[in-house]
């Protein structure tokens, strides 16, 4: 086990950012005044008594772009230890790495875009 | 802070509970006064705009009047969010829940300003068996400062930001407007 | 004396890092906030805040205050405790981000060797906030605008990545000093001459990352009032407030370290370029901030997908293929 | 320093032992969520224990920033909070046999494990960026390719299984 | 089926009579009665499909403010500071249909000066009424400096105004039988230099606004309306103009003054929100070149024809109905006297009632942020919908 | 114009007004049942649906249609009568989809059900109000005759005595 | 103990919590909730093992980073499964879903 | 010829982005409009046509009085009934008076008996209904009512806005206790 100063330096600092954020909450607790009763607790909603829960199933249409969007994110960091070591590589050998890889990455959008993913209808037909 | 005089409000109007505000934890005087100075200086509106007066509520924030320099331009669209709620326009029987709600979902402490002659006692459009308007917002919520005019001129809204930071802090914070009006702009 | 020097220098350099950190974040936030409001009054031809303070210099103070002598309150069917870290949780990681952060030829709280990696991987954490924060207070409009930010914060994270990666490739290393150090004194010695379309995507997305004009949707206020924060009061908005500006510093640092030269300039290289060069980019924010009209969602995830992605992977590839080249 | 570390690794442990309690036992899905984060950071700290910060970083930047989000995401399709789903009581049967199913395989596990330690060292030793980077170009450079396959494959399922054109024209 | 008919308790009255689709991974949101978007009042129930508006229903009535019961309790001149409040817009076009329905009943001529003031008073309260939806238009999707910019201008506008008027917005300056003051030097002068300066500052519009790229993606094919849609909603005014029915009142009606000046109806024929929004933007042209003409031409006279009615004053038996060109399309005013100092019934007809209805038509389907720009595009002034 | 469209239908009296004196150009009275035909006409002939109210009258509540042309502009006024204790009308929002908001709003003002309107809700008055405002005291109703002067009828059913006066109609009566 | 097998036992933890998790879940969700501790506590085990023994470091590390790659794209599919079955069965109880497919 | 134009577009749209850019730098460095309120005002030139609340004009030769005769034509005319006033009441006659009244009419002399000033004892506006329309201000017969120039009355309750418009005045009669009463319980 080894106990690295950066090791030190991200807890330390994140605990003071946690202090940081805690600090004003706190004394903002203590020194304000409350206002209770009415209907302070209702969730807000332009001012009229809401309609169901928000926590409901509630299918958003860009989950799947979130879904293509990470899958492609972390394939892009698998780049990095290549960054750091591409320079110093000879010969095209780890070029033609770099394009494969990219290539697959095209691909997809290639793909996607050709799906027709990428389009979102203005208006929808119910 | 104005505290809700149950006899004010109309009893059709009155939410289950009642609204009141409970004093701070820390009650220390001197920060108390800091604080509320902060406050008076950094009055957050809330976008809500009735009628007409919400125009020259509009008005007053462009850059004419410019409601920045004191610090409340920062219209803020939840009232979560916002200390002063402006009542700017007519409220009528079917909207009079509604800002009894938003006025309770501000968090404390909260202030009210009547804009406009709607606002205060129901303005043009009282008339004998009425059956549409709520005559003056302080039948619904208690109100801190009344500015009238059916609209009230953008000076005037400044002037009840002023009252209401006077109100706050117990001192007006800038010259009277009559002293300095020999210069013009 | 001896019991000083028994310490570690290093544990001194993180203590006083710490310390001068928070300090600077503190004092920029509050600076940012009123350069913010001071620009967009400039901007539309009128003062901003004036009164209060000497030209309002004291506004932001007074906001500060305000906001902590505002009530806190939590939504009767909120998730009390989940509600609650959303606003911690965002400013949290973000004294760490600037740990990395080149000020200067030494000044730096900690060289790290995967420095760039780290704002990178602690930055996602604000994700997580937003999200919680829409989904903790219960509230239709902070939902919907957590779900948002949230796609629009991942998607453009890739071509952030790719961008940087540019760079990272260039000058073979992540440490933010050490790739300042690759670049001249002279502007067209700044990696901005080499990798100019880097910059542009890098810049594109910094906005998109950091939830600004134009890409402001989750709390596009004409939609979803004031998105996933709808329910927060007083401080706990102030804290998605300080989040959104200390991030806009983080950013501009990186762009600076990353594409601007960092602390090199003509003359004497130091701090001051740094923070020179930080300020002109974060100008740039609040100018584009207080010119453009939103983009719409759809669009903002097209623009991305049609545009920067396919940019950003032939400028890399570009990039990759010219460096064999020469 | 020593000391230090293993400070710090009975704090990770107690973090990921917490946050992963949390995550499986939690009626709130999101809650779950959260347990499921701390339980990430908690891994990140065990990797820079390790001496791999490399690791470590990318733990959080593909956990907490992607599979989190994805997760999140899914958990918008269920109804999530204290009433949803998750929420109605477990009966303690049905706890048993679940407690049998993770602790029958772990004690085995435990017993090899203690039975026979590994020649272990004590302090681990860095390995630079560059390296894994070589490591990725040459030795193992179809994984590199692979995972990039991988992931289109995934992610072209992932729009086949789901994509339906709204605009049926 | 409705939510009131399934057993929901919660939410209020409109919300449960709001029609459930057969979806369940859907979510009913309401915009308003308190929203940013909505302008004031207007309250809109959404039923949404992530980003997509399965169906948008508006709910009026939050600023129903009686005008049509007060037309039948105050007499008819007491009526007109009413008329200035029911679109505070473009107060003055109420006023001017108000005063025509009655001289119209009564078979008043009005003077002529009187009627060119009118028209100059109208018109540059017009003008003031775009730059307002201008501004806000623009505050919907996002951009917030131009509104500042409009309202510089704006300002300006107001204090010329102010001179005959006596007020920044609520106007009631008109009477029955002509109006109640007359231009004076000091207004001719300042719109005379106010209106190149105003011609300057349109091309900084469209390149500020107009033509950047972000606001014409935004608009460009958003909302689309046809014409056929618009009249079955008895859509008028800029709205039906961008869907090429070229249909203005101060043309169709023949207004005296208006047909002796050299001005055009401005017309596009695409039907979507940047249609509507360019033909606002060329009818602020429009508004400059008729103010231009009608100053040159200004005759001399009185103002106020003489033995104009005063307080209690008896209008003739009968029913009239006059219209006029708002600034958000045609507002009509239907009067029935039964000989009485009160109106009998006052019908007043909405432009914005009516280009409102289409919405739910017109927002069917669309995705969140589109449906904000069409409501947004339709320049709604609620007090004028409710009334 | 108006009169030979209307040549399928019965109308009960069709005049031609001047538009500058009343801004009215046709003023026509319909049986109920002869709404919505006539309603359907117009909307082929390119009418829109100006808008709808009701006069609140001794004889019952008059509804009033507007309607005008885009390309030849010329008001048409179409109107019904229904009577105070079992007000009701015809909807004619399938035909005009405006006429929706319309009608409720005239339900709220006056009372009157119309029947077939799809959504049938008040629209502008708060839903828990059961007063309808617009409804006159008997003491202040009016007859016909008096709000409507007489004019020369185009067309007229025989047995249309609206807007005869009452001593008129005595008189002919006795006649 | 040596440190390997206290790191050992760390992953130990996550796989039997994660196991526990898998079997008293009733939603997918949860499910996948689980999985994701396992996940980890399998690259923590390699990651431990490379770094601690004199086995080949880079390669365990590669190994953990390709976990976590994989992890992503299980997640991925996984979430498209429950889009589809949320989707199909207005439901991602599992219970719920078999029973719905019978 | 459509290709070039798909290229060019974007460099178009581009370019629209850098010219609004280059429109607000532009504003940036003009000069401000702000009126900075309570340190500076609107002109006065642009507010004198500004109808502030209504005030009463003073009688030409006796400025201490208002011009107003109660004649009360300003309470019919405004639509929003925010007018009060009160004509002064005819003078008491005593029975002394009376008596001598009598006498003089008896001896068949012209009395001129005091009748009612034509004046009002209370002129009272209530601002917060008024809606400025000037009505009162045009049927006034002696053209007595003008419109102040106060932009800026504020107030922290309602009856602050209950203009007496015969302070000014102090010349005026004044209103009896039980009037005063009588209007208070309105
Ligand atoms: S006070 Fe006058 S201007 Fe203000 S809302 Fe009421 S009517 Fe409109
Ligand atoms: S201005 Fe109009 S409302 Fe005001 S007091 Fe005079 S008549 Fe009444
Ligand atoms: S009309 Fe003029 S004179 Fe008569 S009471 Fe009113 S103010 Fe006095």
């Amino acid at each position: 086990m080894v106990f690295s100063w950066l090791h030190l330096a991200i807890i330390l600092f994140l605990v003071l950012g946690a202090l940081f954020a805690g600090g004003p909450l706190a004394l903002a607790s203590l020194l304000a005044p409350k206002a209770k009763g009415g209907d302070m607790g209702m969730p807000y909603e332009c001012g009229i008594v809401p309609l169901g829960n928000a926590r409901g199933r509630f299918g958003v249409n860009y989950y799947v772009y979130a879904l293509i969007f990470l899958a492609f994110d972390v394939d892009v960091l698998y780049l990095f230890p290549v960054a750091t070591q591409y320079r110093w590589t000879v010969g095209w050998d780890a070029f033609f790495e770099i394009l494969i890889f990219l290539f697959f990455l095209g691909l997809a959008v290639v793909y996607f875009w050709a799906k027709g993913v990428f389009t979102w209808p203005r208006k929808i037909r119910l | 802070m104005a505290t809700q005089d149950p006899t004010l409000i109309a009893p059709d109007y009155q939410t289950e509970g009642g609204a009141h505000i409970v004093p701070p934890v820390v009650r220390i005087k001197a920060v108390n006064d800091v604080l509320d100075i902060c406050r008076a200086m950094s009055l957050w509106p809330m976008t809500f705009g009735l009628a007409c007066c919400a125009i020259e509520m509009m008005a007053t924030s462009m850059a004419r009047f410019d409601i920045s320099r004191f610090g409340a331009e920062v219209f803020r669209p939840s009232p979560r969010q916002s200390d002063l709620l402006i009542v700017a326009g007519t409220v009528n029987k079917k909207m009079a829940p509604s800002v009894v709600r938003l006025y309770e979902q501000m968090p404390a402490p909260r202030f009210v300003l009547a804009l406009g002659n709607c606002a205060i006692s129901g303005g043009p459009f009282k008339f004998e068996n009425q059956y549409g308007i709520v005559e003056g917002v302080d039948k619904l919520i208690p109100v801190d400062v009344y500015v009238p005019g059916c609209p009230p001129r953008p000076e005037a809204l400044l002037e009840g930001l002023f009252e209401i930071q006077k109100k706050l802090t117990g001192r007006r914070w800038w010259p009277e407007a009559s002293e300095a009006s020999g210069e013009t702009k | 004396m001896t019991f000083l020097a028994a310490i570690p220098s290093e544990l001194i350099h993180i203590v006083i890092g710490m310390v001068a950190i928070m300090a600077f974040v503190g004092i920029h936030v509050l600076v940012l906030v009123y350069a913010e409001r001071k620009g967009a009054g400039h901007i539309q031809r009128r003062p901003g805040p004036f009164e209060v303070g000497p030209h309002g210099i004291l506004q932001p103070l007074a906001d500060a205050g305000k906001l902590i002598g505002k009530q806190l309150f939590t939504p009767t069917n909120a998730d009390p405790i989940l509600f609650w870290m959303a606003p911690v949780l965002a400013v949290f990681p973000v004294l760490l981000l600037f740990v990395p952060m080149p000020f200067g030829p030494v000044v730096t709280v900690q060289e790290v060797n995967l420095g760039l990696l780290l704002i990178l991987a602690f930055a996602g954490i604000g994700v997580l906030s937003t999200m919680l924060a829409g989904w903790a207070s219960n509230n239709k409009f902070g939902l919907l605008g957590a779900a948002r930010t949230v796609s629009q914060s991942v998607a453009y994270e890739i071509p952030l990545l790719l961008a940087v990666l540019c760079i990272a490739f260039q000058k073979g290393s992540l440490n933010l000093s050490t790739i300042v150090e690759g670049q001249g004194s002279w502007p067209w010695q700044w990696n901005i001459v080499t990798q100019p379309l880097a910059f542009l995507i890098f810049l594109v997305c910094a906005f998109a990352e950091t939830n600004r004009a134009p890409f402001d949707l989750p709390e596009a206020e004409s939609e979803l009032t004031a998105g996933f924060h709808t329910e927060y009061s007083g401080m706990g908005f102030g804290m998605f407030f300080m989040a959104e500006y200390a991030n806009m510093v983080v950013v501009s640092g990186v762009c600076t370290a990353l594409f601007l030269g960092g602390w090199k300039g003509p003359g004497i290289d130091g701090v001051w370029w740094f923070m020179i060069k930080v300020y002109a980019l974060l100008a740039l924010f609040i100018w584009v901030r207080w010119t453009y009209p939103r983009v719409r969602f759809d669009q903002l995830l097209n623009i991305n997908w049609k545009w920067l992605i396919p940019l950003a992977t032939l400028n890399l590839l570009g990039t990759v293929f010219l460096m064999k080249v020469f | 320093m020593e000391i230090l570390a293993k400070i710090a690794f009975a704090l990770h442990a107690l973090i990921i032992l917490g946050g992963a309690l949390v995550a499986v036992s939690s009626k709130s899905l999101v809650r779950a969520l959260v347990g499921l984060v701390v339980t990430f950071f908690g891994v990140a700290g065990m990797y820079l224990l390790l001496a791999t910060p490399f690791l470590a970083f990318m733990q959080i930047l593909i956990y907490v920033g992607a599979v989190c989000v994805l997760v999140f995401f899914s958990v918008m399709l269920t109804r999530a909070d204290g009433e949803g789903e998750e929420a109605r009581p477990v009966t303690i049967r049905h706890r048993f046999n679940a407690l049998l199913a993770g602790l029958v395989p772990a004690v085995g596990l435990a017993l090899v494990l203690i039975r026979h330690p590994g020649a272990a060292r004590d302090l681990p030793v860095e390995v630079g960026l560059p390296a894994l980077g070589t490591g990725l170009l040459e030795q193992y450079s179809l994984s590199f390719e692979l995972i990039s396959l991988i992931l289109l494959v995934a992610m072209s399922g992932a729009v086949v299984l789901t994509w339906e054109r709204k605009e049926k024209q | 089926m409705h939510y009131e008919q399934l057993g929901v308790t919660e939410g209020d009255f409109y919300n449960r009579n709001f029609e459930k689709g057969a979806r369940e991974d859907t979510m009913i949101l309401n915009l308003g009665p308190q929203h940013p978007a909505t302008h004031g009042v207007l309250r809109v129930i959404v039923e949404l499909d992530g980003e997509y508006v399965i169906r948008a229903e508006p709910v009026l009535g939050y600023l129903h403010r009686m005008h049509e019961k007060m037309g039948e309790v105050k007499t008819l001149s007491q009526f007109i500071p009413n008329t200035g409040r029911i679109d505070y817009g473009h107060a003055l076009g109420w006023n001017w249909a108000f005063v025509g329905a009655v001289e119209r009943l009564a078979g008043f001529e009005v003077p002529e000066r009187a009627q060119y003031i009118r028209v100059i008073t109208t018109e540059i309260n017009r003008i003031t009424s775009h730059l307002l939806w201008w501004g806000a238009f623009t505050l919907d999707l996002g951009a917030i400096t131009p509104i500042m910019y409009a309202f510089d201008d704006r300002e300006h506008l107001l204090d010329i105004l102010q001179m005959p008027t006596g007020s920044r917005l609520t106007h009631s300056s008109f009477r029955i039988g002509g109006v109640c003051t007359d231009l004076s030097e000091k207004f001719i002068e300042t719109v005379r230099d106010f209106i190149p300066k105003m011609r300057e500052r349109l091309p900084m519009y469209r390149d500020l606004v107009t033509d950047n790229v972000i606001l014409r993606k935004r608009l460009e094919g958003v909302g689309v309306m046809d014409a056929d849609m618009c009249r079955r909603y008895g859509v008028t005014g800029p709205v039906a103009r961008g869907s090429g029915l070229a249909y203005d009142v101060r043309q169709a009606e023949h207004f005296p003054i208006y047909e002796g000046l050299d001005w055009q109806v401005a017309v596009r024929t695409e039907g979507d929100s940047m249609a509507r929004y360019l033909v606002r933007m060329d009818e602020m042209e429009q508004s400059l070149n008729i103010i231009e003409q009608a100053l040159a031409a200004l005759p001399a006279g009185p103002v106020l024809m003489k033995n104009a009615p005063k307080v209690l004053w008896k209008a003739p038996k009968g029913e009239s109905y006059f219209a006029v060109e708002g600034a958000r399309g045609k507002i009509g005013v239907h009067l029935v006297s039964n000989g009485g100092e009160f109106a009998y019934k006052v019908k007043l007809r909405s432009p914005c009632f009516s280009n409102l209805s289409a919405y739910a038509e017109a927002a069917r389907g669309t995705i969140l942020a589109d449906a904000v720009a069409i409501l947004g595009s339709l320049d709604l002034v609620i007090p004028e919908i409710d009334r | 114009m108006i009169d030979s469209l209307f040549g399928t239908i019965k109308v009960q009296y069709l005049v031609k007004c001047d538009p500058a004196k009343t801004g009215l150009a046709w003023s026509v009275f319909l049986a109920q049942s002869d709404l919505l035909p006539a309603v359907k006409l117009l909307y082929r002939a390119n009418y829109f649906l100006e808008d709808l109210t009701a006069i609140d009258a001794k004889e019952g509540y008059l509804a009033v249609y507007h309607f005008d042309h885009i390309d030849s502009p010329g008001r048409v006024a179409l109107r019904v009568l229904t009577s105070h204790e079992a007000p009701e009308l015809p909807s004619i929002a399938s035909v005009y989809q405006g006429a929706e908001w319309h009608e409720r709003e005239t339900t709220d003002f006056y009372g009157i059900t119309f029947t077939g309107n799809p959504n049938p809700v008040p629209l502008l008055l708060a839903p828990d109000m059961t007063e309808h405002p617009l409804q006159k005291t008997e003491a202040q109703r009016a007859f016909l005759w008096d709000l409507f002067p007489p004019a020369e009828p185009l067309r007229a059913a025989a047995d249309f005595t609206l807007l005869t006066p009452a001593a008129k109609l005595a008189e002919t009566g006795e006649a | 103990m040596s440190a390997l097998t206290l790191y050992q036992l760390v992953a130990l933890l996550l796989l039997v919590i994660g196991l526990y998790g898998i079997v008293v879940r009733r939603t997918l969700v949860g499910m996948l909730i689980s999985v994701e501790l396992m996940l980890n506590g399998a690259g923590l085990s390699i990651v431990a093992a490379a770094q601690l023994t004199e086995a080949n470091a880079v390669l365990g590390q590669l190994g953990t980073l390709l976990v976590m790659g994989l992890a992503a794209a299980e997640a991925t599919l996984v979430l498209a499964i429950i889009i589809v079955v949320s989707r199909r069965f207005g439901t991602v109880e599992t219970d719920a879903i078999s029973t719905l497919k019978e | 010829m459509s290709m070039i134009r798909k290229v060019l577009e974007p460099i178009g749209d581009l370019w629209s982005l850098v010219v609004g850019l280059r429109i607000t730098g532009r504003n940036f460095t003009r000069p401000q409009v702000t009126v900075h309120y309570p340190r500076e005002q609107v002109p006065t030139d642009l507010t004198d046509s500004y109808r502030g609340p209504i005030a009463l004009v003073p009688h030409p030769r006796d400025a201490t009085k208002s011009k107003c005769t109660a004649c009360m034509i300003c309470v019919g005319a405004c639509p929003s009934q925010c007018i009060t006033v009160v004509k002064a009441p005819a003078p008491v006659i005593t029975p002394e008076q009376e008596k001598t009244f009598q006498e003089a009419e008896a001896r068949g002399e012209e009395v001129e008996r005091p009748v009612a000033p034509r004046e009002p004892v209370i002129w009272i506006n209530d601002f917060s209904l008024c809606s400025l329309c000037g009505m009162c201000v045009e049927a006034c017969p002696p053209r007595c009512l003008t419109f102040s120039h106060e932009l800026n009355a504020v107030g922290t309750s309602r009856d602050a806005f209950l203009h007496n418009l015969l302070i000014p005045y102090p010349g005026s009669l004044k209103p009896t206790p039980e009037q005063v009463q009588k209007l208070q319980e309105r």
